[in-house]
């Protein structure tokens, strides 16, 4: 089946980042959305551990380690760059100040809970700063692929991995599709020109509706 | 992104009628005072904005600053920690005849309240005023053995504060104790506008000694040799000036 | 009757302030006491409004109205000053950093309670940052004269005006004694030489007791 | 007042058995390598401090730091949000084992718990863990139609933090993301100890500068040319070495 690369969903997410938004992208997957900013638009990335404003990843050797991001990867100056404590930057995340969330999922549910930070009692838990991210950005979305490495969906009715958020998700982007969650309910906004609607219901976990036409989701040259 | 806007009646001509408006300063120090003066020319103009909420820790001083918006009658209740000052006369009065309301909030707590406003921490507690009138009718609870004050966030519809660099981004750092409640009321509103002593282009300031980073700010207005309260009172003036 | 000016007051407790002491005068008389450190000892002083370690008075005419204490009089700038903001401010105050708070009272209470607010529902009521004081230096002391002026004790069995702090002073500095507050009773500490023990008690609301020798209060020359 | 310690073993030489240590740093940034070596040095000679809690974001990576820590056997339990690394052996070999506690904690809400404890809060709401396992047995209430949860402050004796400059009165700045936890460390413990790469005069520092004023900071010590733990874990450091 033909299906978006991570690199293809990430140039879909960074459409609609607008100019000037401020952006907080969660550790590994979500920070490639940085790098397909459409031409015109310049979104101000916000870090956990107390940057605001930085930079694209320095060439290798240049990294100074005291400049990195939540994921722990350098990150470089740009003008304009703030630093600020840990309480001042979940204060910017909690309080409502960041304009979008783009975050990873294990598990996307209809009502828009979202799990993403554990998969269950083995092993080390670890949380980092998702939970306070869903709780604050104006807009939180997913991006992931549409099933999981078996197939399976995640899309899905009822989270059944442990929550990181309740109802806080409105836009996933996935390998095969833009859903939007509106009302306890998946709403269908693009999928791929090639897949049929059943195709794509038989592979999500929950009703797909549609509001109005669904889109063709645009695969890029990333 | 430029954060600019052209003029103080652009800066404040969005604040609608009723609004909560935070305002920067402690006495005279950090008093916005070319904004305040904008917003009382423009209400005297149009009779917008009217029946405000202000929030500040004092209640003006002589005929300048917020003592002139209460004397104009913008002001429907002040939100403060100590309504006195070298010529509180604007303030008592209205006062005193029931024209204005106060909501008296300890200092410490008001920044507190005004940060949880900012962090999205919409209660907290505080051993501050517990067993006081001042916290009459609010929940209290008991932790490792000593009481405390439940207290709730302050939001506001704008912030006007007074930077002394600001750039194009928003963001600012101040002059000395002119800082005290402007940056975290930048934190607290839903729409932040600083006047700014100097712009700078991205990059011209330090960014460890950015003080308020732009994600708290929205407008910033160039306003150069800004005037100090305290040299406004100490000259008797008056904002509005009357004209001879 | 022989009683200490204010000066001497302030001079008294500035005696209990130890080198490298972080300390807030309340605005008004207290202020009094930052002119009378003991030599050899450099106490550092916050005030409410964002700065710690800030000198003494600029000459008149060297104002600048930007660096002000709580009390709204300039004040100038030491090595080592540092601005912050008002809620950073108040964290040192409740955060209990703080070493000693030293305030004006109306009325003491045996028990600690603090009246200095407020006299009554009469005018405009204002607190500023005293409710906060009495919580969180490590040590709250008061300063007062010993007596109201037309002659009522302040030192009272229980506090009638509205109070400022629970159980919050430890020691009150008069014009005519020193009397720590412990265990919910006065105890007399230092005292005026020409006054007698019964004299002071009749100027006092509430039993004066003591625990061991009751030293002099020394007149000092200021 | 000079806040000057000799040397780093002077520094962390009152640490007790079982203190709860917080220790600055988001990975290896900002993480006061030396400090946390110069304790594990007083362990391995001593026995002490033994049973310690230590408050970071992170649980070690590596063999240096935080890891070493936990590898020699001084750490009871572990506060952080993200035990997880580029090489998280140690924690994860000693947790699965049993051999010590973990208490997970959403970032932001590790940061406000530490920020409350220096700031004199004992309780606060937040959005953060809602209806989430990670908010179990917790107070939870609304406000203005949402849902919080209850989050108490977190405390403790030492923090170990890190700084660029620092002068005689611990005024302190950082260098750039290294600020991270520190400045709410140091507020939040009761002794708090800087390394510092520069140590200047009061005065040195730009009042306007300071990120974190003294009053914060009980003692300073001079590291001039700090190890990065980043480096250190690239180039398979291990500590203590072992000697050929």
């Amino acid at each position: 089946m033909t299906k978006l690369t991570n690199a293809q969903i990430a140039w879909r997410a960074a459409q609609d980042i607008h100019d000037g938004a401020y952006v907080n992208l969660g550790i590994g997957f979500p920070e490639m959305v940085a790098r397909f900013q459409p031409k015109g638009r310049q979104a101000i990335f916000h870090t956990e551990n107390g940057i605001l404003g930085f930079g694209e990843a320095p060439a290798p050797g240049q990294e100074d380690w005291d400049l990195i991001n939540a994921g722990k990867k350098a990150v470089t100056l740009k003008p304009g760059t703030a630093f600020f404590h840990h309480a001042d930057s979940f204060a910017m995340v909690r309080g409502g100040h960041l304009d979008v969330a783009i975050l990873g999922a294990y598990q996307v549910a209809q009502n828009g809970d979202l799990a993403n930070w554990s998969t269950g009692p083995k092993g080390v838990p670890a949380v980092g700063g998702a939970m306070d991210l869903v709780h604050g950005a104006k807009r939180v979305a997913v991006i992931t692929d549409h099933v999981t490495k078996d197939g399976k969906p995640k899309l899905v009715d009822r989270c059944t991995l442990p929550l990181t958020g309740l109802g806080c998700v409105t836009r996933i982007y996935t390998s095969l599709a833009v859903v939007d969650i509106k009302d306890g309910r998946f709403l269908l906004r693009e999928k791929l020109p090639a897949l049929s609607f059943d195709e794509l219901q038989s592979l999500t976990g929950a009703p797909l509706h549609r509001d109005g036409d669904v889109a063709d989701l645009i695969v890029p040259e990333v | 992104m430029d954060k600019r806007i052209a003029s103080l009646a652009d800066a404040v001509s969005d604040i609608p009628d009723g609004a909560a408006v935070m305002i920067g300063g402690f006495g005279g120090s950090g008093a916005p005072i070319e904004l305040i003066h904008a917003l009382i020319d423009r209400y005297l103009a149009t009779g917008s904005p009217a029946r405000l909420t202000v929030i500040n820790n004092n209640a003006g001083n002589g005929h300048v600053g917020i003592a002139a918006m209460i004397e104009q009658g913008m002001v429907a209740k002040m939100v403060c920690s100590f309504p006195r000052s070298a010529d509180p006369r604007v303030f008592t009065e209205k006062y005193l005849a029931g024209e204005i309301a106060l909501e008296l909030v300890p200092q410490g707590t008001l920044a507190e309240r005004i940060r949880a406003g900012g962090a999205g921490i919409p209660a907290f507690y505080t051993p501050t005023s517990f067993g006081t009138d001042l916290a009459e009718g609010k929940p209290v609870a008991e932790f490792e053995g000593r009481s405390y004050v439940q207290e709730r966030w302050l939001k506001a519809d704008v912030a006007l504060i007074k930077a002394e660099t600001g750039d194009h981004l928003g963001n600012l750092t101040y002059r000395m104790a002119a800082r005290n409640f402007a940056p975290i009321m930048a934190m607290a509103a839903a729409h932040t506008v600083a006047q700014v002593s100097h712009i700078v282009e991205p990059g011209g300031i330090d960014p460890e000694a950015v003080v308020t980073p732009g994600i708290f700010v929205d407008a910033v207005v160039s306003v150069p040799n800004p005037a100090q309260e305290e040299d406004l009172n100490r000259a008797n003036a008056i904002h509005p000036q009357v004209s001879a």
